[in-house]
């Protein structure tokens, strides 16, 4: 089957972006784009939550967040070790890969739906229950337990940081009213999510071109980690996936999850908590190199390993 | 006019991200009041182009007198200037209303 | 039945904002929301109007906007008497309360909407027909007949507002293109409604929250007032609604544009033509108490009663 | 059969401008609005052009690219001679005349689906064929062959410029991913365009009535010429239309397109290109007079000749 | 640079409401152009954040001959600063083109 | 404080189409940095209010030593003044690092 629609738009906007065509939209519409696509993900989330909640989620749920501790504490060693970054540099790094991308979940769910493939629909609890953990570790690795942090000014940060709070906030919304109540607001948070994701690709494509610049300054190892790294930490997903009892279409997307990084919450609180850290550097690799990889090669490979292991 | 009284105007130019963390100092340094305008802009720190999430600048203006505008100059240079995307100028202005400032 | 889910979205955004997390979306977005809500009632309306308008629409149109005259004569001794407010305070908070909430009447609309209760499909007229008229009393309580107010400019300001001219617009438009040729708007104007609804009301609710505060500041009158008022001016509402012989559906609509106070088009033009006024008092008043009390309180009660009352 | 209603929303924004009411949409969403519609033009034809592309559509497109060198080389003379331009100002519109407004396609396309009239689907591609020549054109009469103008920074600006890129990569887009996939993205680039382009035209009418002003200054020539000049280069484009086989549907727009005038890319190339045009001038022309010429009337008028000569 | 002139620099930050009314001031007591951007701020009348309807300043920067700099400050002086949230303030610059400010 | 160093601060408004080209010169005139904010405005080119494509102005402002603020004006007033919406101005300012800029 051909390419997901969606992802020629991220082509497009990359190639723009390469060639330095202006083809922005304005900041406030880009807000607006990801607004909608964290607030959609999460009532869609929510409607399935409240039908197929169980308390086998409850255990899900742990060993998931025990994923979202796990991954940053594989990371930092390598990072330190063969990679030769500094303390800071490494740990806001493992951060953003122990961490999500709601950008990579939204086209792996868009990529599972136009093919028929069925995964455990409330998936969407999993993205936030993976933004925050890494960052904890990360910002522990980065300064101990030292005590000129105000960890309750970081928690505030962490859990009201817009993307969990948008996608908890749908999530209640959902489970709380239901789907049948939620029809009338389908035209605006269903009908138009592809559509929505795929002028947010284009954008992100523009932004990503612009992020491959740096990436020459920061030499071979990071380019190689980028790729590198969410092959391995896909490896850990489908584990985690298969070890839960999920779907093949829920461990491709549990995979994608662990293989995708941070690009928006885990930068912003890396730049207030770790300041020493060189925010173009993991932005680089996570936006320049992870992103389009997951995108344009990651899924379909994680698909593909995920049905042939037949999860579930 | 004889009714013009010598103010400082400060101005700082930060990224986004530090606003909340600046407007804060700047209260607690007793600045009488601030004006903000999201901006874009290019120095040491690469471009900041404030395309999407956080990756602006913000200019922040406070008139105030030139002994608090300097002490606030000060402690953003003690606590920002090493790890962020900041530069501030002060410059001497005229105002109506000496009390306001 | 269950409560109407855009309320969900105003509650999180309440929530939200009383926690002082940031969702704001960007001006513009919300320029964009609104602009969109009120050509939308307009446009609807419109059609409805050439559909069933007829000579008796004048006469009810007369008696709304005598309604709109009467409730700031009613609020503003009360206001300088009981509140002991100054005349430009009560002349302001007047013409608040004698005006109309767009927002809250598209929340009456999609809450009958979603039970099933039919009613009068033109009351977007009386929307139109009930903005300007308090503001002009309230002005004339706070400045008597000065002539140092520039009346043309004031004119100006009040007709050529934007909430005036986007219901007027659209009304006209409806009217004149009618429904089968504006069908193919209906997926922006009609099908997306709800969805922007919802996020207009995430918006007010944080903007709602930031209110919350200075009322405070206020004293106990005026919470007391933002309370008690709108379940008064709700029953003159619904007396003239029975009066006008509308269905229980357009009596509940009458009852809440009584019961609602102006949050945009009445601020401005107080801003400008009683400057003494304090803003920042009739604001938290409308959008911090009235405007949710309506929504989450007011117009289920009000539908209740003119159920009851069995209008029409 | 009625006015197209979108035509309404042109009117409605055209009486606002004059009445000086601001019901203008920030900056930011009317850039999404013009964002959405090129785009979705290019998908639109993207798509029609994989399904009805052929060798003949080559001759088609040579052919139209001579039209576009063709308008701007008649109109140069008549704006020297008879209107007594100086160089500059006359190549400078003779660029916009020879150029396109994608605004008035997008009507005539509207109008057309709205009368059920068909036409050849592929036309976007004519439209991205007629941007650019007559700004070359326009450049060469200008400042002829000089050789400090940076012809390698020009092509960068004119073939990266917004509205050929979005155009073109829509058309490449849609032509990869095909209809069938792309349906899942039709809710926002489909069924919502006629509401985008209502949006658009309603600010397209507050502008056009801001350049009205601006027209009293620059005489009675500049006027005449807005208003006839189309109906002449309608009659080319109808030429063209019929000798290159087009249904009457088909020679309505080249007729249209050929008439339209270009006020967003032409502007902003001869503003850098030729600095010493008067941008007020030609801007007044194109779109405070022949812009809502076309969409009030050329079109209809073009189309009623399109189908009496029966072309196809 | 021996051919630079001395003018006056007016900035003015006022509630986004006032500005067409201030504009026609400026027009009618002569300021030869104005700068406007629309900003946030914080003073005596408290945040001022701009998210939605009118909630936000906007930022006037005039540059002309400092008499009628002061006299556009008195003008504003007198007829808003009682009732409406706005400062302003006064700056000399240097510009090439005297005869244009 | 007497770490305070004088340095020039250069006030630019023009049209948005002229970003592109001022900044590049900006960059090879030696600038150390710069503030870009988007702004509407009037002047002799009449209203630019930036509702829709490139009708609005930017303001660029650059700190520097006063012989390259000159240096840029003079440049911009030679290639830009005659055809284009631009203004520009400079002022004294006081920064804290000197060599930054
Ligand atoms: N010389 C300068 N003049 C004006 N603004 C500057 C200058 N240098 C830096 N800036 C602004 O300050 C921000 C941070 O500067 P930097 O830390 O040098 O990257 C930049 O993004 C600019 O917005
Ligand atoms: N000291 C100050 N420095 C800079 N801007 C100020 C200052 N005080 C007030 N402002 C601005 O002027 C607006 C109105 O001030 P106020 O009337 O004090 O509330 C505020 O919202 C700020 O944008
Ligand atoms: N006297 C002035 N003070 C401040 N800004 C000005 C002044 N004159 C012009 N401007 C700004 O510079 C732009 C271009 O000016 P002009 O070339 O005179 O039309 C205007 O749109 C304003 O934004
Ligand atoms: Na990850
Ligand atoms: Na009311
Ligand atoms: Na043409």
């Amino acid at each position: 089957m051909a390419i997901d629609p969606v992802v020629y738009f991220f082509g497009f906007g990359l190639i723009a972006g390469l060639l330095r065509a202006d083809l922005r939209l304005p900041g406030p519409v880009y807000d607006a784009l990801s607004f909608l696509l964290l607030l959609s993900i999460g009532l869609k989330g929510g409607v399935e939550l409240a039908r197929h909640g169980s308390i086998e989620l409850l255990w899900q749920s742990l060993a998931v967040i025990g994923m979202g501790i796990l991954l940053p504490i594989l990371a930092f060693p390598l990072l330190r070790g063969i990679g030769r970054l500094g303390r800071s540099d490494a740990a806001s790094i493992a951060a953003h890969y122990g961490s999500v991308s709601v950008g990579t979940f939204a086209v792996a769910v868009s990529w599972l739906g136009s093919r028929g493939i069925e995964f455990e629909p409330y998936m969407a609890l999993f993205v936030v229950l993976l933004e925050v953990p890494a960052i904890i570790v990360g910002i522990l690795f980065a300064r101990g337990l030292q005590h000129n942090l105000d960890w309750r000014d970081m928690g505030r940060e962490l859990f009201l940081g817009r993307s969990v709070l948008l996608l908890g906030g749908g999530l209640v919304i959902g489970a709380l009213a239901g789907g049948e109540a939620l029809a009338p607001l389908e035209p605006v948070f269903v009908d138009a999510f592809k559509g929505i994701l795929a002028l947010f690709l284009l954008e992100m494509g523009l932004i990503a071109a612009a992020r491959l610049g740096p990436l020459r300054e920061h030499g071979l190892f990071i380019v190689v980690f980028a790729i590198l790294w969410p092959l391995f930490s896909a490896i850990i997903g489908l584990l985690f996936g298969l070890l839960l009892g999920l779907s093949p279409g829920g461990v491709t997307i549990l995979a994608t999850l662990a293989a995708s990084a941070s690009y928006i919450a885990v930068p912003a609180a890396m730049r207030i908590a770790v300041p020493s850290a060189n925010p173009s550097l993991s932005l680089a690799a996570s936006l320049g190199l992870t992103f389009p990889f997951n995108i344009l090669f990651g899924i379909p490979l994680y698909a593909e390993v995920a049905q042939r292991l037949g999860g579930g | 006019m004889s009714n013009l009284h010598t103010r400082c105007l400060l101005t700082i130019v930060c990224e986004a991200l530090l606003e909340p963390r600046i407007e804060a100092d700047l209260k607690r340094l007793g600045a009488p009041g601030w004006t903000a305008t999201p901006v874009r802009g290019r120095g040491e720190h690469g471009d900041r182009e404030g395309h999407w999430e956080n990756d602006g600048n913000v200019r922040l203006e406070v008139v105030c007198s030139s002994e608090r505008a300097e002490r606030i100059a000060a402690h953003l240079h003690e606590h920002y200037y090493r790890d962020y995307a900041i530069v501030s100028w002060l410059a001497e202005v005229k105002v109506l209303r000496p009390e306001k400032f």
